[in-house]
């Protein structure tokens, strides 16, 4: 699919010289854009590359410091998400906007719900989703089904459709496809090209280059802020791409291991263990090694971390630590047993976020070993001062820092507590490349201490370029194991259950 | 002297409250709870002098059972404190009465009196009121219990409950910890209060709302995880300031609700805007903003 | 796949029942009780008598609580309702001043000076950004401070021919009921019918989500007190008709924690986004039944605020109980099976083969 | 006249067509002013304080001042089902009562002239006592109804509908604005109470002494005339009143205000609309090494002995607490078709330092917040049923 396919490329949206600054870090510099009638424009670049703020600034969420935005050729500055709906942007957001209490009617709805004689048609409601859904094949999704009984994938179908819904000329979509398995993402191709044929621009974020290239007719890449270049898909091949993105070559990204690094003793072990998520999960990790989780969203990773960890339960099977079974029943008796957890939802669930980065830092000891909490926290200033955190002092509330900042002190509240196994989720996701780095040199150094080391991440390069081991969960379960250093497509077949070669290269 | 003297309860009970609202709680049951420990020390005591010790234990140990019930209901029930301090103030409040038919029976002791009323006789001041040396000794209490490893994972719960459970706080514990806390201040304030001017029917009526005014007025955020015990307490002592400056104003006492009423608004408001302020990016900008497109 | 999907439809329409449906049943289970327990003691709850007290007692409180439940619905709180009650008597009856005609002016004149104070409520906690807790606290004083300054004790005086308002019946039920229960009907229809309606519960569910979607939420809180104040302005309609005059003093009979209590009980989330007027008024009956029967049963008075609070905190964390459970529904591998209805169809074989560009010929 | 609004209750309706009542006197900045002041009543009231009351002065609560009697001949029946809606038990005052009516209704069921006694309480409510006394109508089986309202006023149409229903309907302590009831009991009234007190300070301080009001709530209408009572006499003398003050009758809040007051000068004398919390006024006084001032308080006991033990100038004011057997008495009395007075009006004498100690030694027992003119020593249940509660 090539950009001429397109014939009259009438540019509908044009976004120049886009600045904005988060608590004086500027996270956009000057970033240009444009979108035109039918087209599928590409979005991509690291986490924290400024994705998201700036699709966020056109959907009116935020709002830009410099720069301008013109639709139509007309000016505009969406104060209010309204204000962007009205004038036909919608948005599938990151972050999930959804009201769990309510049906997926109603959520599709939102805010523009049908009237008649002034009332709420709820009846019309319902059918034009029903109508909407099938129209979409969507039909086992039923209307009045409650939000919060759906799937995280369900969720973000139903998170599509409503953006679908608008009838608007620009749809942008933030990773619309990190919670759906294949099928899904088969479905949603079907419906973009449907908006395509109406002429709808779409704007397409997503950190999976094979649907870059399936989909998209051009492609702006940004790194740390600012605009790289944009050119037509057919133009480029997937490593000019990625150099492009990543601004060197993937290789040199992830550092070696440390000489002396050797795979000691089993220090966990997870023989059969299983709940109501997942199941049959057999898992080794030893000490000096790192084991990477990898699947899809929504496959059990994160619930295998806190199952281990004692924030939910493995009701079947058993957990072992440098091989005595020990049965943890919150996180409380996991850190006493030399276990940490680095939360992927950083700032819900790894930080107190109006509290110092000292009071942070310290959390695990304070909760869990009071006594030893002073001697403890002596640590603190030396491993935040490892991590190269940026502050300005260790009184500062942490809900000031960068993303990356907030995510060494959430690592350095760990490391304080010096644990045995340190499970990591997602411990890069929305930290920026330098900070990237600092955590893969962490955690090369932990593991040469002798720290063994379970990682989740769902960015397969990060997987494949720290891993010794990856494990390869689909649906709850393990679905096979493969070395570290594989490549992207080995680990994507295992995960969503297909053969690699199935499709077309990327 | 004498202000601090008649300040002293409400900045207990401001402490109190404090440990449970920094946790994201609230207790409307202090105010019943001063009203039911004065009459069950009138009662129990009934003037004789040899009971005032054993009855200040019983009494304490009342307060914990009342603060360690509202603990557990919230934490391990899931009831919302709002709902269930509720309940405990409608429980105390009809119990008490129940117990002694309506009005408050019995008498209070010398014994018992005095640390609410007396002092130490001293040079300059006159007198060194009790009170004051009690509140100095739970301020020091309270002030080292927040730098604790207690009251940093209190702070930090109340900020967010799940990280703070993610790190390993057993956060039902440290709330009801709060509770007590809160219900053994309102014991502490009950000690003071009977002392100082003995029994009435009406004592501790309102006293919560007043408490929970005090503490959002030092800055504490309702919701939790925000304010310092001594800004606690000094929004306790602003507000008996108030009170005291609307007397010396003869400020006419029927308009003084709504005096305190506009001020408390403004305060908080005021401090809504400056945390506000820093963070604002943050927010999606109110939609009172005049449309622009 | 489909029965996959009509297996959870099913099951999760039998857990909604649940939610106003179990007010309702402890509703019949108080009635029927208080019905034995009252038998017992040689009564019959059913007596016309008795039904008639049992709605009358339930008017009253069931006006505010009405209004409760919407800014509780937003995750809000409305602490000023006692004080615009007894305002709003006091002008009702000030402006009738014995004079029929004079009764649609007062009517009026409560309702503008009401929503008024609602308004300031909402701009408060919507402009201002105070907690609920603490405006609408500060707004009751400044009325409190306003009528101790105004009125020394009752005043004004109500027609006779208003008075019906809460005296007269239409069989066993009070007038002042079928009011109440018509604008519980209405506050229904409007949660249910209305766009504000349906943006009440999505600004409790989550703010940030109904902001992202276009609801201008400050609006929706604003109306959310103003009807709320409205509401109490119609309970404060109710005390003149049945006072024959206005009253400050109502403000310290409890209206307020008492409405929030019977919207708790009535099954609404204090953190909004979840419940609904017909939960409340089931609250406020449970409340009303109760009443009744500790007044048949000559309970001690001190003893029913007991009760009261023990039924309330149960009542609450019985509720609570079903809360967390709900959250065991998305099971992917669970002891019944692993049938669940979480985990979204696999294929999809019924969508039709689409033409055209789908990632294959990319 | 029978107006029951007269006394207790302020007429608002007769004073707002009629202005003229308080607009021609064009009293001096400090009376009292406006709504709750109605001069006839004030000064009824003032002159019945000397009135001798007919009947025993061994029972109180059955003498009258200047009774005029009705007949209740159509009331005369067999049934003897006695309903009593109260307001609410909230008070030491009315707890003291409640005890009293009950011991009294004791008696009376032995002697077999009152079968099924049937109480409901309104925790304070008005609306819940319309209630409550519409249960009573709506049941159909009392065969006299007795009320104490919560508020002046607001419970004027439930007792018409109590009336209209044919069943003898008594109301006492504070009225309402009928006079369908067939008696209204009470003590002389609000202003005389007052006025007791405030004629007691203008007698025993000297000329431009201070005086401080302590009240309780504002907008109670009987604890407003009081108020007005007072200022009207405080305005006639050399006295300066310093303030008026709420406490809604909480010691602690009492102690705070006088501490404040006597901090910032001296304070000769405490007039209070209520005697609760009279001992903090006065500890307030030792506190701060104050010389005791000339005070009002209330015949209740902490005050009593306070006043005895310190030996200061002072008064207890009374409400007849003794008017809690009354209602009972009448009852009983209306069933048997004798007459009772439209409105009995009760005697309320204030203590002095001349009887006081006397009250002291017959209350010896009695606990600190009991009312030492509460008229019960007769009755079988007495002490007991005082102290044990
Ligand atoms: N509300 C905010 N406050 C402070 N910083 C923010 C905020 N939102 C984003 N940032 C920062 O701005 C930068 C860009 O973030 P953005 O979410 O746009 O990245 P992204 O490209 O979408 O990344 P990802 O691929 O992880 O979604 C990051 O450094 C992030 O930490
Ligand atoms: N339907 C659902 N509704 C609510 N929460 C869910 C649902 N499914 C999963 N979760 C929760 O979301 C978290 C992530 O789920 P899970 O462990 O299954 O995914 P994962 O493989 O870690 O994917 P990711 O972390 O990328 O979302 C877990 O805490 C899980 O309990
Ligand atoms: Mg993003
Ligand atoms: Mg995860």
């Amino acid at each position: 699919m090539s950009s001429d396919v397109v014939s009259p490329a009438t540019t509908l949206l044009r976004m120049s010289g886009i600045e904005k600054s988060f608590l004086g870090v500027q996270v956009l510099h000057g970033v240009d854009l444009d979108l035109r009638a039918g087209e599928v424009h590409a979005l991509i670049g690291e986490n924290g590359a400024g994705k998201s703020t700036l699709m966020k600034i056109l959907a009116g969420v935020y709002q830009a410091d410099g720069g301008t935005v013109e639709l139509d050729g007309q000016s505009v500055r969406f104060e209010h998400p309204l204000q962007a709906q009205q004038a036909g942007v919608s948005t599938v957001f990151q972050e999930f906007n959804l009201l769990p209490e309510r049906t997926v009617a109603e959520n599709v709805f939102l805010g523009r719900e049908p009237r008649r004689n002034r009332l709420v048609d709820a009846a019309r409601m319902n059918t034009d989703t029903q109508a909407l859904l099938e129209d979409l094949g969507l039909t086992w999704l039923r209307p009045a089904t409650r939000v919060r009984s759906l799937s995280v994938a369900g969720q973000q179908i139903v998170e599509i459709v409503k953006a679908l819904s608008y009838d608007a000329r620009i749809i942008s979509m933030d990773e619309p496809t990190a919670a759906l398995a294949d099928e899904e993402v088969e479905l949603l191709y079907r419906l973009i090209a449907k908006l395509k044929e109406r002429g709808v621009a779409i704007l397409y974020v997503s950190h999976r280059l094979k649907e870059i290239f399936d989909l998209s007719d051009r492609v702006t890449i940004l790194k740390d802020g600012a605009l790289v270049d944009t050119v037509a898909t057919a133009d480029i091949t997937s490593d000019e791409l990625v150099r492009k993105m990543v601004g060197r070559p993937i290789s040199s990204f992830f550092p070696d291991k440390r000489p002396g690094t050797e795979a000691g003793d089993v220090r966990l072990e997870i023989r059969q263990g299983g709940n109501e998520q997942v199941d049959g999960i057999d898992l080794t990790v030893r000490a000096g090694e790192i084991v990477a989780l990898a699947g899809l969203q929504g496959s059990g990773r994160t619930e295998i971390a806190h199952a281990l960890f004692g924030v939910d339960r493995f009701t079947r099977g058993q957990v072992l630590l440098d091989g005595r079974v020990v049965t943890l029943r919150s996180p409380r008796q996991a850190v006493r047993s030399g276990l940490a957890l680095v939360t992927e939802d950083r700032k819900g669930e790894g930080l107190v976020l109006n509290q110092s980065v000292a009071a942070n830092a310290r959390l695990v000891l304070d909760a869990v070993l009071p006594r030893r909490a002073s001697q403890g926290a002596r640590r603190i200033p030396g491993i935040l001062s490892s991590l190269e955190l940026v502050s300005r002092g260790s009184s500062q509330e942490v809900r000031f820092l960068s993303g990356g900042n907030q995510q060494k002190v959430v690592l350095a509240k760990w490391l304080a507590t010096e644990p045995k196994v340190i499970v990591l989720d997602e411990p890069t996701r929305g930290i920026d490349v330098g900070a990237k780095e600092r955590v893969y040199t962490l955690m090369r150094e932990l593991s040469a201490q002798g720290v063994a080391i379970l990682m989740i991440s769902s960015e397969l390069p990060e997987v494949i370029g720290m891993a010794d081991r990856i494990v390869v969960l689909r649906d709850g379960r393990v679905a096979g194991e493969l070395p570290g250093g594989v490549d992207e497509e080995t680990v994507m077949a295992l995960a969503t259950g297909h053969q690699a070669d199935e499709r077309g290269e990327p | 002297m004498a202000f601090l003297k008649q300040a002293a309860p409400l900045m207990i009970l401001a402490i109190g409250q404090y440990f449970v609202i920094v946790s994201g709680e609230f207790d409307l049951s202090v105010g019943s709870l001063v009203g039911a420990q004065v009459v069950i020390a009138a009662a129990l005591i009934d003037g004789e002098e040899g009971r005032t010790v054993p009855v200040i234990l019983l009494m304490l140990g009342f307060g914990i059972l009342v603060g360690l019930v509202n603990g557990l209901i919230t934490t391990l029930l899931k009831v919302q404190s709002f709902i269930t301090t509720l309940g405990m103030m409608l429980v105390l409040y009809g119990a008490i009465r129940l117990w002694t038919g309506g009005a408050p029976t019995g008498a209070l002791s010398e014994a018992f009196r005095q640390p609410g009323r007396g002092g130490i006789d001293m040079a300059v001041v006159r007198q060194l009121p009790w009170a004051l040396m009690i509140l100095a000794g739970i301020v020091i209490v309270a002030v080292a219990v927040m730098r604790s490893s207690y009251g940093r994972t209190l702070m930090a719960t109340g900020d967010n409950e799940r990280a703070a459970a993610f790190a390993g706080v057993r956060v039902w514990r440290v709330r009801t910890l709060a509770f007590i806390a809160s219900s053994v201040m309102a014991t502490l304030a009950a000690i003071l209060i009977g002392g100082y001017a003995g029994v009435t029917a009406q004592v501790g009526q309102g006293l919560e709302f007043t408490a929970i005014t005090a503490v959002v007025l030092g800055g504490v955020v309702l919701g939790g995880g925000k304010g310092s015990v001594v800004a606690a307490m000094a929004g306790a002592l602003t507000l008996e300031a108030l009170f005291v400056l609307f007397n010396q104003l003869s400020l006419p006492s029927t308009i003084r609700p709504a005096v305190q009423g506009v001020i408390i608004i403004a305060a908080v408001a005021y401090a809504a805007r400056e945390r506000a302020r820093p963070r604002h990016h943050q927010e999606v900008p109110s939609q009172q903003q005049p449309n622009e497109a | 796949m489909s029965r996959a999907v009509a297996v959870a439809g099913s099951t999760r329409t039998a857990r909604r029942l649940g939610a106003t449906e179990l007010v309702w049943l402890a509703l019949a289970g108080v009635v029927v009780i208080g019905a034995v327990l009252v038998a017992v003691d040689g009564h019959n709850l059913f007596s016309t008598a008795n039904t008639r007290d049992m709605l009358a007692r339930s008017s009253l409180l069931g006006f505010v609580a009405i209004g409760q439940t919407l800014v509780i619905l937003c995750r809000s709180l409305d602490l000023s309702v006692g004080y615009v009650m007894a305002l709003c008597s006091l002008i009702a009856a000030t402006t009738m001043n014995g004079d029929p005609a004079r009764v649609p002016l007062a009517i009026g004149a409560v309702l503008v000076v009401a929503a008024a104070i609602g308004l300031a409520n909402g701009l408060i906690i919507s402009v201002l950004k105070v907690n609920p807790f603490i405006a609408t606290l500060g707004v009751g004083l400044i009325i409190k401070g306003y009528l101790d300054t105004e009125y020394q004790g009752p005043a004004g005086d109500v027609p006779s021919s208003f008075q019906q308002f809460g005296y007269s019946r239409i069989g066993p039920v009070p007038l002042s009921t079928i009011v109440m229960l018509a604008v519980a009907v209405a506050g229904i229809l409007f949660l249910r019918k209305t766009r504000t309606g349906y943006h009440m519960f999505a600004v409790g569910g989550s703010e940030d989500v109904s902001r992202l979607s276009g609801i201008r939420t400050g609006r929706v809180i604003v109306t959310a007190h103003v009807l709320c104040a409205v509401a109490a302005g119609l309970a404060g309609l109710l005390l003149a008709a049945r006072f024959g005059t206005g009253s400050a003093l109502v403000y310290d009979s409890g209206y307020d924690l008492d409405s929030i209590a019977a919207v708790v009980l009535g099954g609404t989330l204090l953190m909004g986004g979840r419940g609904g007027i017909g939960g409340t008024i089931a609250g406020v009956l449970i409340l009303a039944v109760l009443d009744t029967v500790f007044n048949i049963l000559e309970v001690d008075p001190f003893f029913k605020d007991v009760l009261r609070g023990v039924i309330i905190v149960a009542a609450v964390a019985i509720y609570a109980r079903r809360q967390i459970d709900r959250k065991a529904s998305r099971v992917r591998f669970g002891g019944d099976g692993g049938s669940g209805g979480s985990a979204p169809p696999d294929p999809v074989p019924d969508a039709p083969v689409p033409a055209g560009s789908t990632g294959g010929n990319a | 006249t029978d107006e029951p609004a007269d006394t207790a209750a302020p007429d608002e309706s007769a004073a707002a067509e009629d202005p003229g009542a308080e607009g021609e006197e064009e009293p001096e900045q400090e009376t009292a002013d406006g709504e709750f002041f109605v001069r006839a009543d004030f000064e009824r009231q003032l002159a019945q304080r000397d009135v001798e009351p007919e009947g025993d002065p061994a029972t109180p609560w059955l003498q009258a001042i200047e009774p005029e009697y009705v007949d209740t001949a159509e009331f005369a029946q067999d049934g003897n089902t006695l309903c009593f809606s109260n307001a609410s038990v909230s008070n030491p005052w009315r707890v003291t009562g409640w005890i009293t009516m009950q011991q009294q209704v004791e008696v009376l069921q032995q002697q077999g002239l009152i079968g099924e006694f049937r109480v409901s309480d309104a925790a304070d409510d008005d609306n819940q006592q319309i209630s409550d006394i519409q249960a009573f109508i709506d049941a159909g089986d009392c065969n006299a109804i007795i009320i104490s309202p919560s508020t002046t006023a607001t419970l004027t149409p439930a007792v018409e509908a109590a009336c209209a229903s044919g069943v003898p309907v008594i109301v006492f302590d504070r009225g309402v604005n009928t006079d369908c009831m067939v008696t209204f009991i009470h003590p002389i009234g609000g202003y005389a109470y007052g006025a007791d007190a405030a004629e007691f300070l203008v007698e025993n301080l000297e000329p431009g002494s201070t005086v401080l009001a302590l009240r309780i709530l504002p907008g109670v209408d009987v604890l407003e005339n009081r108020w007005a009572a007072a200022q009207e006499i405080f305005a006639d003398s050399e006295l300066e009143v310093l303030g008026d003050e709420f406490t809604g009758g909480d010691g602690a809040e009492i102690k705070n205000i006088v501490t404040q007051y006597l901090q910032r000068g001296e304070v000769d004398g405490i007039w209070m609309d209520a005697g609760d919390g009279a001992v903090a006024a006065i500890e307030a006084f030792e506190d701060t090494g104050n010389d005791y001032p000339v005070m009002a308080g209330e015949d209740e006991l902490s005050f009593m002995r306070k006043w005895q033990e310190t030996g200061m100038t002072a008064i207890a004011p009374v409400y007849s607490n003794f008017q809690w057997r009354t209602p009972i008495l009448a009852a009983t009395m209306i069933w048997a078709g004798e007459q009772v007075p439209s409105e009995w009006v009760l005697p309320q004498d204030p203590i002095t330092e001349a009887d006081r100690d006397d009250f002291l030694e017959r209350n010896a027992d009695m606990p600190a917040l009991h009312y030492a003119k509460f008229g019960g020593e007769d009755l079988p249940g007495f002490p007991a049923a005082w102290q044990d509660r």
